[in-house]
C-alpha cells in the first residue's frame, strides 16, 4: 500500500524501489554481520558491504535528490523514500557511513567545487571509505580542547598528533581531521582537513571495546601531510565547519542514504516476540504483568520517537526547526539503551550466553546489543552533552560549560 | 502509516487553534481563577470553595463556534472530527481553563458512536449551547464497562456516579447504567429534582467534580438496549485523546514556565539554566512532553483517518501522557524552588490540574496493560 | 522485648519511656492537627502541642543526656531511647522543633555559657517557640547570598531586611537569625544572632502553601534591634554558625528530642495497607503485580534507610562518619516523595479528594502528604544541593558553585 | 529488630574481613586475570577463552583458612555464620575476583541444611580444600524449586544442569534432580567420565560457567528422600545474601574508581566531578551501594541471630542489589565516557560481573514479588 500523500513520480520511485529491494537483496555472508558499520573489521564484510554500497548506489537509492554534476541522481524528494524503503528491507547496511552520514554534508555545505566533484562519487560508491579525526585522548567530549597541530610549509600542511575512536580508520581512504593552527585561540585556531590514510605519516593502531570487538582504532599524526587544496573552509574556520558536521552525526542532518541498520521499530518487535518466547518460573515471561509494563513503556516510547521524526517536519506542530531533531541521537540511544536492559532482564541468565554460544538466543544479540547501546550514550556527543545542547540551544538556558 | 504526514492539521485546523489559543491568551485565564480562589486556601478551616465557571468566557466560546466543532453538521454542528478537537483540548490544557468545553468535546464524540434519535437530539441541543457533562465512573474509578454503580430499572435511575468533571457547569448528564443486557447510556437534565448533585472537595483548582446521585430519575435512553458498553468502547480512543491533548498543553506550559524561571532567578552567581541539575531536567520535561504530543497529534489522526489503529494509538497518547503529567508537575515544582511551592505561584495550579488528568479516563500502567492485549 | 545491647540503666529507662507514653498520650485534639509541626497556625493547636511537649520535658524524654544546669536531665545515651519511644508510641509531635533540631545543637556548640542557661530550658520546655531567619526572598538555596543588613549602634544592632520561609514565625519568640556586618565578604560578613520576635520592628506576614495550609511565613525586620549579647558567635563568624545548624537540619545533628511526627515505616505500612483495601477493575491494587511490584520498591528502600541509620553507627561498616548521614535528608525525601505518589496513583481518581471531602481516604491525607512531601525536596537545601554536599564532601568531587 | 546493633560485625569477623581484603590487594586480581584474556576479545574470530583459575591464589586461600569459615566446626571447619561468609563475598565482589571460595560458601550453606552423614561428609571432604559447585537450574534459569531439568532414576541422573558457575574450577557437583518425591540434592564427581562438560562462552569474563550433562551417572544423595526443596529453601537466604554481597562490593568499587576517575580527568577546563551532570549520578551510586550494602548486613545478621526473618530480609537484599548491579554498571560505563567502554579498562570487567550476578538467584523483580508474599 502507498502513501497516499506521495506525488506520482514519489510513488513510482517507491514501487521500483520496493521492487529493485527485493531482487537485489544480497545472500547473506557466510559468517555474520557485526551489528553496525562502525564495528566491521573483517575484510571480506567490506568487500560484501562495499559492493552492496555500490549496486544501491548504481540503482539510485543513494544521493537520489543530488545534481548529477556531485555523482548525484538528480531527482527530487526522493532520498527520503529510497532511505525508508532500504530501512525496511532487511537489508545490510551501508559501510561508508561516515563518509555519506558526515563527509557528504560537510562537503555540501562547505566544500569547494572541485572538492565536491572529486570527492562526492566514490563515496556514494564506496570506493573511498571515510573516517572521523575529530576526537583525541585527551579531549573527549570537551572536542575544541584538541591538541593535533598543522603548520603549513609552502602549499602543505604537517600534521602532528594523534586520534582516538576512529571508526573504520582501518579501511578508510580520507579521514575528515581537525587540526590546530593556532594554540592560542580555542575555537578560531582549528582548520578542517580531508587527509589521506595512505602516507607513510599515518599509522592505525586497534581499540578493542568491552564487546570484545574492535572497529574503533587510534590514529597516530606524525609528520602527515595533507595539500593546501584538501583544506575545507577558511584556515581557522574548521569548529564551525566541524559543528555542520557534527550537527549532522546528532541528527539534525539530511540524509543522503540510509545508514543504520534495523529500524528500532524492528529491533522493538524482537523484544516483544522475545517475551513471549521466553519462559521463566512457569509462564511466559511476557504474561508477567511487571515486565509487560516495562516492555510497553519502551514500545510507547519507540512509537514516540517514529512520530517525533514526522511532527518534525510540520511546521505548526514541531515548536521550532531544531527542537526534534537535536533530541533524536539523545532519545534514540538512550530508549535503545533501556530497550536491551530489558532484553537482558527477559533472557535472564540465558543473557550470559554470548556471541559463538550454541545455545545463546540469537546468537549473542542482545548482550552484545546492549553492550554497543553505550556507543550510543557516549560517542559522538554524551548524553550529558545532548542535555546541554537541547537546554541551551533550544530552550535557551545559560550555557554550562 | 495510512494517516496524513501532517497528521490532519490541515489549514482550518491550524487557524482553528490559533482562534482558540489568542482567545485565551486575552483572557489569563489563570488570574480569572484567582478571585474564586480567594479564601478557600485553608484545607482545615476555610470556605468551600464554589465551582468557579466563566460563564461569559464560555458564551464567547460559543459564539466562536468552538462549542460545536466535534458535532456533525447534520445536528448543526460543524462537523469536524479529532484532529480538531484534540487542538482545542491541548489549548485548554495548556491555558488550564475551567470549561465545560471540555466535557461537551468528549460528549460529542460518545454520542457520535450512538445512531439512535435522542443521541442526535441532544447533539443538536448541544449545538445550540447546551453543556453535557459525563457520569460514567463508579466510586472505585475503573473505566471497565461494567463499572458503573448506578442501575436502571422500571424506567428509573437509581444509584451514584462518581468522579463527575464540571457537574455544577452542566444541564444535561450522560449517564452510564446498569441495564438487563448491559451497559445503557442515559439522558438526565441536571436540574430534575430526584437528582442529587454533592460536590466534591478536590484538589485540582481548574475543575469541578460531584457525586451524583439518582434518586429514581427519569432517564432517556440515548444508545439502543444493551449497546452502551460498545458506544462508550468505540468513543474511548477519543475520550483518551482528549485528555492526553489537555495533559500536552499543560505540560508545554510547565516546560515553558520553568525554563523561563531558570532564566530569570539566580543562584550563586548564575541564572538557575547554568547548572545541570536544573538543566538536564528541563531537558528532560522537553523530551517527555515532545513524546506525548507527537503520540496525541498520530491518536488523533487515526481515529480520524484509520480508526482500526485508533484503540491502540489512544491507549498510547494516554500512557505517555499519565507518565508526562506525574513527571512534569514533579520536575516544574521541584525546579521553581520555594516559590513554586505557594499558593500565588501558576505552577501549583497546573501541577493539581496534571494529577488529576493523570487518572482520567485510566493511568498509565492501565493504558499499557490493554495495550499489550493489541500486540 | 527490649533490645539486648541496652546497658541495665538504658533498659530501665526504656521501659519507664514506653510505660510512661502509654500512660500519658494525649487524647486527640478536637480539631485534627496537621501533618507536621511546621503547618500548625491554629493557637489552639499551639497550646495542646506545648503542654504536650512540656509534659514530655518534665518526664526526661527531651534533653535526656543534657546536663542540669542548661536544663538537661543528666543521663548518659538514653536520648536516643527516648526519642526512639516517642516516634513510635503514635503520640503527637513536639512543636518546638526549629528550637529542638536547629537552635539546641547551635547554642550547645557555639552559644555562651549565658545563652546556654537562659534560653535552653525555654526551648525544652516550649514555652519560647522558635522560628528561624536564614532565608531570603532572592536567596534560595545559595543562603550566603543574604542581604538582611546588621548595624552596630553602642551595645545593639540594628537590623533591616526580609526573611522568607520562616516556619513557625507567626507564634515564635526568638528567631535564629543571619544578617550582613559586611556587604564585601560574602561568607566573611555574616553575623548570627537570637533575635527577640516581640518588638515593632518586625512584622509577620504568612504565606500559603500549595496545600492551602499557611505555617510558612515573611518575616520583615524594619529597624529591628537585637543586643550584643544575643550574638552568637564573633561578628563575621555567622556562615560558620549556621553550617553547624544547617548540618543539623540536614540529618547529621546530635537529637535533644524527636520531632517528627509518623516513622517513614509506619508511612509505608499504611500504604501497603492501602493497596489491599483500594479496588479497582475489579481487583485488589495489591493484586496487580505491576503496583506490588512499585511499592515492595519503595518498601525496600524505606527499610534500607532504616538499617543504614543502624549501620551509620558502625564504624567498621559505614564507610566515614558522614556518608551515611549526609545522605539521610536527601533519600528520607525523596523515598517519601515516590512513596506519596504511588498512594496517589494507587487511589486513581479517588486521589482527587482532598482533606474536608466526606469521602476522601484518610481525610485527604494522601494528596496533602504528597504536596508536603514536596518541603522535604526543597527546604533546608534542596535534593540538588544535598547532591552536591555529598558529592564534595563525601566523595570529594570539585565543588560545583 | 533482635538483631545486634553491628550486625555481628564484633572483632574477630572484622579481623576476617580485613586479613582476606589485604591478601586480594596484595593479588593486584584484575591484572592477574589479564594474561588469560588476551587474544579472546574478537566474538567473532577470538580463540576460546579457558576458565581462568589462580590456583596459587585459591591454594593461599586455603592456607589462610577461609575457604572453611562457613564450614562447622565438627567438620573441621571455623563454624562461623553468614555475617562471615557475608564479609568474605562482599571482598570477593570487591575485587572481581574469579575464585571457588564463592561457590564452597554457597555449598556450605545447603549442606549445613542436610541433616545427612553424606553431606557431613562433603563439608568434611570441603574444609580440607576440595572445591563443590552447584548444579541446581534448568534452562529457563529459574529458582523455583522444580526448576532442575535433571532427573534422578534408578540411582542414576539423567539431563542436564545449566548455568553451572565456576563448573571448572570444582571438584565435586551439588546436582538439584527430580525424584519421584520430589527434589534431592545429590553428590556427583566432576571427572566421571559420565558427566559431560560443555564451557559457555559467557560474557563474564570473572566467572566460567557451563551446561553439564550426566549420561546416567552414580550419585550420592545429599538429602533425605524428597527433602531437597526444602533444604535448598533453608538454604536460599544465604544464597541470596552471599550474591547480593558480592554485587555490594563490586558497585562499592565501581563508585570509588567512578569518583576517582571524575577527579582526574579534565573537561572543559573542569574536573569532570565539578559537573553536576556526573557528580549527581556518582552520588546516586553511592546511594544505591549504601542501600544495597545495608540490606546486605542486615540480611546476614538475620540468618545468624533471627532466622524467622532471614528470608524476608534476604529478599530484599537482592532485590535491591540486583537494581544496584545493574544501575551502577551503567553508570561507571556511562560516566568513564570512552574510556569505560574499552577492553582495557577495569570498567568493563566488572560491569559484566554485575550484569551476570544481577540475575543470579533471581533478579529484582522476582525478589519483589517473592517479598511479597511475605508482606
Amino acid at each position: 500500500m502507498s502513501d497516499k500523500t506521495l506525488t506520482p513520480e514519489q510513488a513510482e520511485f517507491q514501487d521500483f524501489c520496493r521492487a529493485w529491494l527485493q531482487e537485489n537483496k544480497p545472500a547473506p555472508h557466510p559468517t555474520p554481520l557485526p551489528q553496525a558499520a562502525y564495528e566491521v573489521t573483517d575484510p571480506s564484510h567490506l568487500t560484501y558491504l562495499t559492493e552492496w554500497q555500490a549496486k544501491c548506489y548504481e540503482a539510485g537509492l543513494i544521493a537520489s535528490d543530488l545534481p548529477k554534476q556531485y555523482g548525484g541522481h538528480g531527482m527530487t524528494d526522493c532520498q527520503q523514500i529510497a532511505s525508508n524503503e532500504v530501512r525496511s528491507a532487511g537489508v545490510p547496511y551501508f559501510i561508508n557511513w561516515i563518509g555519506l552520514g558526515m563527509a557528504v554534508p560537510t562537503l555540501l555545505e562547505c566544500g569547494t567545487e572541485a572538492q565536491k566533484e572529486t570527492f562526492l562519487p566514490p563515496i556514494f560508491s564506496a570506493e573511498h571509505i571515510w573516517c572521523q579525526g575529530f576526537s583525541e585522548p585527551g579531549a573527549g567530549s570537551d572536542l575544541a580542547s584538541l591538541q593535533a597541530s598543522a603548520v603549513k610549509e609552502g602549499d602543505q600542511w604537517i600534521i602532528n598528533g594523534s586520534k582516538v575512536w576512529t571508526s573504520l580508520g582501518h579501511f578508510a581512504q580520507y579521514m575528515l581531521l581537525l587540526a590546530r593552527q593556532d594554540k592560542n585561540d580555542k575555537y578560531g585556531g582549528i582548520t578542517y582537513f580531508l587527509a589521506p590514510m595512505d602516507q607513510p605519516g599515518i599509522t592505525v593502531k586497534p581499540i578493542h571495546k568491552m564487546t570484545g570487538e574492535s572497529g574503533f582504532n587510534e590514529v597516530f599524526l606524525d609528520n602527515a601531510i595533507v595539500g593546501d587544496h584538501l583544506r575545507v573552509g577558511n584556515v581557522g574556520d574548521g569548529w564551525k565547519v566541524a559543528m555542520a558536521t557534527l550537527t549532522s552525526e546528532r541528527g539534525a542532518g539530511v540524509g543522503v542514504g540510509a545508514v543504520v541498520g534495523e529500524s528500532p521499530m524492528a529491533v522493538m518487535q524482537q523484544v516483544i516476540q522475545l517475551a513471549k518466547d521466553t519462559r521463566r518460573n512457569g509462564q511466559r515471561v511476557w504474561d508477567d504483568p511487571v515486565w509487560r509494563d516495562r516492555i510497553v513503556k519502551v514500545y510507547e516510547r519507540t512509537e514516540a520517537s517514529l512520530y517525533n521524526g514526522r511532527r518534525a517536519r510540520v511546521k505548526a506542530l514541531n515548536g521550532g526547526a531544531m527542537r526534534i531533531p537535536l533530541q533524536g541521537k539523545l532519545t534514540g540511544s538512550e530508549i535503545s539503551q533501556s530497550l536491551h536492559q530489558i532484553a537482558l532482564g527477559i533472557l535472564g541468565l540465558k543473557s550470559s550466553l554470548y556471541v559463538g554460544d550454541e545455545h545463546a538466543p540469537a546468537n549473542g544479540k542482545w548482550p552484545l546489543g546492549y553492550m554497543n547501546t553505550y556507543t550510543g550514550t557516549i560517542s559522538g556527543g554524551s548524553s550529558e552533552i545532548q542535555r546541554n545542547i537541547l537546554g541551551e540551544r533550544v530552550l535557551g538556558l545559560a550555557k554550562s560549560k | 502509516m495510512t494517516t496524513p504526514k501532517d497528521f490532519g492539521f490541515d489549514d482550518d485546523i491550524n487557524m482553528l487553534k490559533d482562534t482558540y489559543a489568542k482567545f485565551l491568551l486575552e483572557q489569563k485565564t489563570t488570574e480569572s481563577l484567582r478571585p474564586s480562589l480567594k479564601g478557600t486556601e485553608d484545607p482545615y478551616h476555610g470556605s468551600p470553595r464554589p465551582a468557579y465557571f466563566d460563564t461569559q468566557n464560555w458564551q464567547k466560546t460559543v459564539e466562536l463556534g468552538m462549542h460545536a466543532v466535534a458535532i456533525p453538521e447534520a445536528q448543526g454542528g460543524i462537523g469536524m472530527g479529532l484532529v480538531a478537537a484534540t487542538a482545542l483540548a491541548e489549548e485548554i490544557g495548556r491555558y488550564a481553563l475551567p470549561t465545560p468545553l471540555s466535557n461537551n468535546l468528549l460528549a460529542a464524540f460518545i454520542l457520535r458512536q450512538a445512531p439512535t434519535d435522542s443521541a442526535k437530539q441532544l447533539l443538536e441541543d448541544m449545538a445550540s449551547g447546551l453543556c453535557a457533562a459525563l457520569a460514567l465512573y463508579g466510586e472505585d474509578g475503573s473505566l471497565e464497562a461494567d463499572s458503573t454503580d448506578v442501575q436502571f430499572s422500571d424506567g428509573k435511575l437509581l444509584g451514584s456516579a462518581w468522579y463527575v468533571t464540571d457537574a455544577q457547569k452542566c444541564d444535561v448528564l450522560i449517564v452510564a447504567a446498569q441495564c438487563q443486557d448491559g451497559i445503557d447510556l442515559f439522558r438526565v437534565n441536571r436540574a430534575d429534582p430526584t437528582v442529587e448533585l454533592s460536590p466534591d472537595r478536590i484538589v485540582d483548582l481548574t475543575r469541578d467534580q460531584a457525586r451524583v446521585a439518582f434518586h429514581a430519575t427519569d432517564a432517556e435512553p440515548l444508545t439502543e438496549q444493551g449497546q452502551g458498553s460498545r458506544c462508550l468502547n468505540l468513543a474511548l480512543p477519543a475520550l483518551l485523546t482528549l485528555t492526553a491533548a489537555d495533559i500536552a498543553g499543560a505540560a508545554e506550559w510547565q516546560l515553558q514556565a520553568t525554563a523561563d524561571y531558570a532564566k530569570v532567578r539566580h543562584q550563586f552567581d548564575h541564572p538557575l539554566g547554568f547548572f545541570q541539575a536544573v538543566k538536564h531536567p528541563i531537558v528532560d520535561m522537553m523530551i517527555a512532553t515532545d513524546e506525548t504530543r507527537s503520540l496525541v497529534y498520530q491518536a488523533a489522526a487515526a481515529f480520524d483517518f484509520d480508526p482500526d489503529d485508533a484503540a491502540r494509538c489512544a491507549h498510547l497518547a494516554k500512557s505517555s501522557a499519565s507518565d508526562t503529567a506525574e513527571f512534569c508537575a514533579n520536575r516544574s515544582t521541584q525546579l521553581h524552588g520555594g516559590i513554586g511551592f505557594t499558593w500565588e505561584a501558576d505552577v501549583q495550579i497546573y501541577h493539581k490540574r496534571q494529577m488529576h488528568s493523570q487518572f482520567m479516563f485510566g493511568d498509565g500502567v492501565w493504558q499499557r496493560a490493554k495495550l499489550a492485549e493489541l500486540l
